[in-house]
């Protein structure tokens, strides 16, 4: 059947359905395919909280939302043109945020009496047959029966033939975005190498859901979106938490020593251990220790060593090392924390994100204890954080943090891969050439306050180092007064050197001269820029700038902040960064606020964006 | 790695710092110190190979009089700054120097998993049965009804037995020497050195400050005899001058005099035996049986947790690295735009 | 406070909550829950009085499928929540439930303190030997070679032995049962509660999406007899339906066959024998030996911690005790302005 | 002999010698009995870091200094009149701060050649002999000779007899500023009620130091400081861990309820511990921990229990809580943590005084974990502050922070004595009695937005709670992304509603129209009180601001801020509170910092105001 054909600049879709149903597979299938198509994506995953939360339930739905088109995609979108579920509990739980008019696919089995049970819907308000979604397209095909009669053939059980229905769903969408199925077709059976039957079955589902797309007459039209525009080079798919192990993967190549992953699993940060454990053999060492101050110590340990010791963790984690991230300090060692930030207090909402650990960062341990910190914006920009992270921790001889959060660790988006030789060089501080007598300074320092360290097994630089306070130079315990301040404020003034290595802040949008400037960090970048974009689209003059360096802060900030009558900062907590901002720059910003475990809404901030303005 | 050239030998005098020894007058710690230096320039290793890594207490101070590397790190954490040293550079000799607070209190679980991990470090844990630094309070180690300062009625917490507890954590090497005996702690440091794999030896320490005379029993000419044994490989245990012997009955330990018993009735040591050295750990509430110095157990067979993880590495070598990441980052589906 | 009251007598379905249990369907939590359930209205102990306090893991979810009084802590500090709450009401029954990361890996100092420490607590540690909640990472009781996300060549990490480490810790009461067998679960459970000083029940329970099969040799129709032995009191240790039994050749026990060997040739279970518990303990790396089942060993001499420290309040106990402050207000010199 | 008599208004006096000297016991006997002749007071007692540093040398110098006089004493002193040592090492400490032409009084044997040697000076340089001190009124007495000779006649051993020679100092400063030897007497024949042989050697010491005094000629004067005029009541002298425990204390008697300390010793906090173990009788509860994580831990298992949790730590201790500390704040239930600061970071200076935790208490937590922080501003003032801690934790259901530090904390000072009737009234919501059947709701708030907190034990109120997000009311675990945000907003507002039950902010000194306003907290309010008036003396106008209540702010605050074009806020950090300020009421107020691990100097602080009122 030929279906007219209909284009279209963009596609939110998302695909929902219980934890079992292979959603996470089918969305990334699509993603990919999609990506390699061309388009720009960005994705977000949705976990339930539970490993396998009951079936058919609320709490056990798992969401796929993707975003896809032919210009620079922000966001994984605000509301979905097209949902998928698989059964009941996935409508119930998406339709909220479905488009009016937007397109429904429903597997009618899913919506049979047990499941609308175990969603907690009565059996006389079947949404698929009250009339309630009049106002949406609603495509009900029975995916459950269609994919069993089409493996019928390979003979598989009952459960086994039903897992091959995400398969169907995959090809009906491939169908109906005109996307070809090589891709997911070499992955199946790459995938099921040993499972023979098992692969040409998903196979076989697959191509039924294209064929069903083709054949039946349900859609009206099939939907072209063009290929974006992009920087020449070569792609990939890319989440935050592989980005991150890239990252640090690359840096430890470059500076040519060891990585020392000293870490304790937590969700949203384990991914970033689980990546790493594959590349031994790049002389990357992982040490799952006993806890999380085990790990950050195991990480200063090897640091002391001469080797790159980086921590990874999330809120709670992130807490239980703060005291032996204050020894690193003392030590002025080199130590990535990596924060993988979600939804808090306490262990709060670990499938959440959030960006509600900043002022911890900044500020959460005992005297003054100043570190860097800095936070990637996108998925992809992970990598280059990551690197910069290890670079600015060897060359400054200072704890870096990173605060990266549940949606950039886990949602994913088309990276211009950057191979290593496209990254700056980094020469570690280490002293690791024996010498001929000894009259090493520990604590001497070089042009950017760093010191010199001198790696165990050096011949003449036996030295001693601790956590009590350090005499200037020689590193020798001093409770000297005065030595003690002088000390403080060299440590201080370290971190604060590192502006003069960080690139000087611009402006995402606008300029000094536009009625409002709005300020964010981090993973907030997409939303803020898709709401700038579309406001300043619409007509209205916003500045935008996006912080990925919040200590020190770039040089110039305060210059491009001033010229401002109306500052915004939008966080995804109850305002962090905006303290940093009033405190510094005397500016009475408003806050954007959000704590709902969710990324923004572009709407919800360009919302804001116009009260503010109207709001003389 | 050891390098045998003649610029590589020191003496103990070579292991003095410029820093002037803080404990007290007195201290059981400065023995300490003094047969570790001795025993250093033995080993065959260079100066500059040593490392020691401390957690917080008086005997946390011990790096700073030790002219070798050495880090002063925090509360109860040394195991685990030491774990992450050891395994990215296993040609180190490394030592761990902690106290019965910061082992077994707060050090506690680092503690029991670096024995089960096996790490090749050498802690030594100097045991006062008492907190010295922060001034006297009662100790994971310190006996009920001890009166301190936070049990001003007497402590009613039950002490670990430290040895019985590495035991259990599947400790591969475990000693007990004192300060006072400088001959018996340079051999069993001799033997933690030598050890491959955790090797765990507790020290007893006087805090002549906060907790005198603890170990009396054990120093004091008169009694001494009578109070401790001291252990060999496959040799009977025997004591008080040898006149009285240890005998297994069934599984209990008992008394034996050897004017009436032969030393053939008495127990044989065996280092390798580890229901062997569970009865002896438990010569410590029993007070009628003296309390074992030298080594109660020592397996040799365990692999280490640094040669585990970098066979992992050595095995998963990649020998342009360069290159092969740049492949790795192409490896997920990727495409070109031109 | 026991009430006998008939207000008080409760059925396991009194115990259900309004919370969906959530765990995997398959999930031996399950098991585990329904025979605590099942026990508890036999315990004579009115509801109110139970406490469940859980660290962080699929396992800690429990208190909240239990209406009793309930909280689910953070990772690994479950012991030392229900440490501050036993001390402070000694009435109530603590029940602490925890997983093998929980307690053995993150929470294990204050396992093991606790253990020293011996309040009246009951601990159910879940050993599934992997990280459920955080999705399949090896853990502190996971065998060396094992592949999982965190490890995927294999750990090189050398478990613990946790019942041995329980043993070492100066346990008062260690005991083995495990998911599948209710009735078995049922009995240790009681003998916990009826343990006064920490009860410490290992319980074997398979996490089927994680490390599915982990006890499948202790489970399995065809080979569970072979592969374990079930404890009783006083009673020679015989298993595989009769016809194997456990002698003790010196200290090393042996599998004898009861064909030819007779049952007073076995060694004869004491639960008051902590050597022959060590020995139990160490029914685990060899693999030709039964893996125990029930109370390994219980001591019930030792005093408890709460018991202990309600000795001194109530021995210091002042009656009017506004009177007594504002006169120790004045006891350091003082003086008056008018 | 009958000396000239001087009257004087003020005097600081600093005794200083080794460790071993009874240094501190000394001072302590003049201070209380300096205390009850009517004088006021403040002390600040200066420990060597080390147990028992080397006998002679610097490091083993420990000092106490006294400040006393016939009018309000805000501080131990800038600067001494008169400098008591005992060796050489002494001297040279502490000779920098001695006031030009004070008195110096040293005992000769503490100068011989070993001293000299211990202390680094060439025999050559003896200042007592080389005339260096010319410009100082120097008594050189030879007190180690002069005392074993007064005790000749009891035969002690050598050591013993060297030992006396505090009482011989003590007799002789006794004898110079008029003083009575009745409480020492008393206190020596107490302290060693079973050597009486000691005990009359310690007294006849004493009494030849006041004889030698009387009979010698070497001092010209002898000076009487007049009763200070102070409001009538009981006194006391007492340090800060003292009344803080004393606080304590007070607060479980009148809330009637148990006293429940998890802790781990850490310097300077331990005393606290101490004292609290003493008074069992109370039904105080003291558990000494494995670790601070078990101590915090082991406390909010009390409170749960209904108990009063509290712990108590210092900065690496703090650092290790704070995981723990946002289980308590999602889970609602009381907890105080009382934090002795010390110089940070790492174990940084142990012995030392720091303000430099303050951010850590505000926000050193992961996720938005909002707590109340207060701070006591003198020694005696503890006792008040614990109180209201544990009253605003039971009351508010809030974890509470009390920021003291280890000035305070072995600081003394005179104290009009509160008994437990002058205290306000604990009402806490611990729901305790049986119901007839459960419809308890755990997270249904009260007016002042906390929750009743019902006991284990209680029949029918079974119910679980947990470190996940809480819904609403219900306390069931909730992924809801509104509620998240409400609860979030909740647990904020419930901390700011406390401004509602703190006093007022007033102004120590000056108002809304005085040039200048200076804001401090905690433990500098001696040295910022004193400075104040004595530049108001001077004919300057300075407002002083001093809080005690953090977090929240007093609700008057902004209004007493507003008019001021001038701010300064001083504290002993490198700019912590000034940050609040700043961002909280977007004043430029500029910080006078000291991070020296001592108290302000009363001159700094005058220097610094005049320095900013001068730069126009
Ligand atoms: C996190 C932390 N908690 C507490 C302390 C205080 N502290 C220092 S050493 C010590 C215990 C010392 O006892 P031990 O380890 O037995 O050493 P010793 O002084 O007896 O040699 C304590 C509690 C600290 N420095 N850091
Ligand atoms: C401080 C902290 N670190 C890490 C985590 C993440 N975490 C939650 S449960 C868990 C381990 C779970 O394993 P186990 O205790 O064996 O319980 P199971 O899920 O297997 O029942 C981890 C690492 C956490 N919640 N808090
Ligand atoms: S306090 Fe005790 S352990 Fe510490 S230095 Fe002094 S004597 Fe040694
Ligand atoms: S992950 Fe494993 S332990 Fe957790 S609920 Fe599922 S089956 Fe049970
Ligand atoms: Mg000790
Ligand atoms: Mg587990």
């Amino acid at each position: 059947m030929n279906n007219s054909k209909k284009q279209l600049r963009e596609v939110v879709i998302k695909f929902a359905g219980d934890s079992g149903d292979g959603i996470q597979l089918t969305g990334n299938q699509f993603a990919e395919t999609t990506a390699l198509f061309g388009n720009d994506i960005a994705t977000f995953p949705d976990f339930p909280a539970e490993i396998r939360a009951p079936i058919g339930t609320v709490p056990g739905v798992s969401g796929f939302q993707l975003h896809f088109g032919d210009t620079h995609i922000f966001t994984p979108g605000d509301a979905y043109d097209v949902l998928v579920v698989m059964n009941a509990a996935a409508l119930k739980t998406n339709l909220k945020s479905l488009k009016p008019n937007g397109i429904i696919i429903a597997n009618i089995s899913g919506f049979d009496s047990k499941n609308l049970r175990l969603a907690n819907i009565p059996e006389e308000e079947n949404p698929l047959e009250n009339n309630s979604l009049h106002n949406y397209q609603v495509h009900k095909i029975d995916i459950t029966k269609l994919t069993k009669l089409a493996v019928a053939e390979y003979n598989l059980g009952n459960k086994e033939s039903e897992r091959c229905k995400n398969m169907f769903v995959l090809g009906l969408v491939y169908w109906l975005y005109h996307r070809t199925m090589d891709k997911t077709i070499q992955f199946i059976e790459q995938r099921f190498k040993k499972e023979p039957i098992i692969a040409n079955a998903n196979i076989t589902a697959l191509k039924a859901g294209y064929n069903f797309g083709d054949t039946t007459e349900s859609f009206t039209y099939q939907y072209e979106v063009a290929k974006a525009e992009s920087q020449p080079g070569l792609y990939r798919s890319i989440n935050g938490n592989q980005a991150m192990a890239m990252g640090f993967l690359a840096a430890s190549l470059n500076a040519e020593l060891p990585l020392f992953l000293g870490t304790y699993p937590i969700t949203p940060a384990s991914d970033i251990l689980h990546e790493l454990s594959k590349h031994k053999g790049y002389d990357v060492y992982t040490f799952q220790a006993e806890d999380e101050i085990s790990g950050v110590c195991a990480a200063i340990g090897a640091s002391y060593g001469g080797s790159i010791g980086i921590t990874t963790s999330s809120g709670p984690g992130i807490a239980l090392k703060t005291e032996a991230i204050g020894l690193a300090t003392m030590l002025e060692l080199p130590l990535v924390i990596c924060n993988i930030q979600r939804g808090g207090p306490s262990t709060g909402l670990p499938t959440k994100t959030e960006q509600a650990d900043l002022m911890q960062a900044l500020y959460g341990r005992n005297g003054e204890c100043p570190l860097v910190v800095i936070a990637p914006s996108t998925h992809s920009d992970c990598y280059e954080m990551a690197y910069i992270a290890i670079k600015i921790a060897l060359e400054h001889t200072v704890p870096v943090m990173i605060l990266s959060d549940g949606f950039i660790a886990n949602g994913a988006e088309p990276w211009n891969i950057k191979t290593i030789e496209q990254l700056p060089p980094i020469k570690s501080n280490f002293i690791t050439t024996d010498a001929d007598s000894n009259n090493y300074m520990p604590y001497l320092r070089n042009a950017n306050l760093s010191r010199n360290i001198a790696v165990p097994g050096t011949r003449n630089y036996e030295h001693r180092i601790g956590g009590l306070e350090k005499e200037n130079i020689t590193g020798n315990i001093s409770y000297d007064p005065l030595n003690h301040e002088l000390m403080v404020k060299l440590r201080a003034e370290k971190v604060e050197r590192v502006a003069d290595i960080i690139p000087p802040q611009k402006f995402e949008s606008g300029n000094e001269k536009s009625s409002l400037l709005i300020i964010g960090w981090g993973s907030t970048y997409g939303s803020i820029g898709a709401a700038v974009n579309e406001l300043n689209n619409e007509g209205y003059d916003v500045a935008q700038i996006h912080l990925k360096y919040i200590n020190p802060l770039p040089a110039n900030l305060e210059e491009l902040i001033k010229p401002f009558d109306k500052v915004m900062v939008a966080e995804l907590n109850n305002g962090q960064l905006i303290k940093l901002i009033r405190d510094k720059y005397l500016k009475d910003a408003i806050g954007i606020n959000k704590i709902q475990g969710q990324p923004f809404m572009v709407k919800e901030i360009k919302e804001s964006i116009i009260n503010h303005l109207n709001n003389a | 790695m050891h390098n045998p050239e003649s610029i590589d030998i020191f003496t103990p005098k070579d292991l003095e710092t410029d820093q002037e020894v803080r404990w007290c007058p007195g201290c059981g710690d400065y023995a300490i110190l003094n047969s570790v230096k001795k025993i250093l320039p033995d080993l065959g290793q260079p100066k500059h190979e040593f490392v020691f890594i401390s957690g917080i207490g008086c005997s946390s101070r011990f790096p700073y009089y030790m002219n070798t590397f050495g880090m002063h790190s925090i509360h109860g954490r040394a195991t685990a700054v030491a774990t992450g040293l050891k395994v990215t550079r296993p040609e180190l000799s490394v030592w761990v120097i902690t106290g019965d607070g910061d082992a077994l209190s707060i050090g506690g679980n680092h503690l029991i998993h670096t024995l089960r991990r096996n790490p090749d470090l050498n802690i030594l844990l100097f045991n006062n049965q008492i907190y010295g630094l922060t001034k006297g309070q009662y100790s994971p180690t310190s006996e009920v009804g001890k009166v301190t300062k936070s049990s001003p009625v007497g402590s009613v917490e039950s002490p670990f037995n430290p040895l019985s507890l590495c035991l259990g954590a599947n400790s591969t090497f475990i000693a007990r020497t004192i300060d006072k005996d400088a001959k018996h702690q340079q051999e069993i440091y001799k033997r933690a050195y030598a050890h491959k794999g955790t090797s765990m030896v507790e020290i007893y320490q006087n805090c002549n400050v906060f907790n005198d005379h603890a170990f009396d029993i054990f120093t004091d000419k008169e009694i001494k005899l009578l109070n401790g044994i001291y252990l060999e490989h496959q040799k009977p245990l025997i004591y008080d001058g040898g006149k009285k012997g240890i005998r297994l009955n069934g599984l209990q330990p008992e008394v034996i005099d050897l004017e009436e018993y032969s030393q053939a009735d008495c127990m044989v040591h065996d280092e390798t035996d580890k229901t062997k050295a569970f009865i002896l750990t438990q010569f410590f509430e029993n007070h009628l049986l003296p309390r074992p110095f030298g080594v109660l157990y020592c397996d040799n067979s365990k692999p280490t947790l640094e040669g585990g993880m970098n066979n992992q590495i050595e095995r998963a070598n990649i020998v342009d690295k360069k290159l092969a990441f740049n492949s790795l980052l192409m490896t997920n589906a990727y495409w070109e735009v031109k």
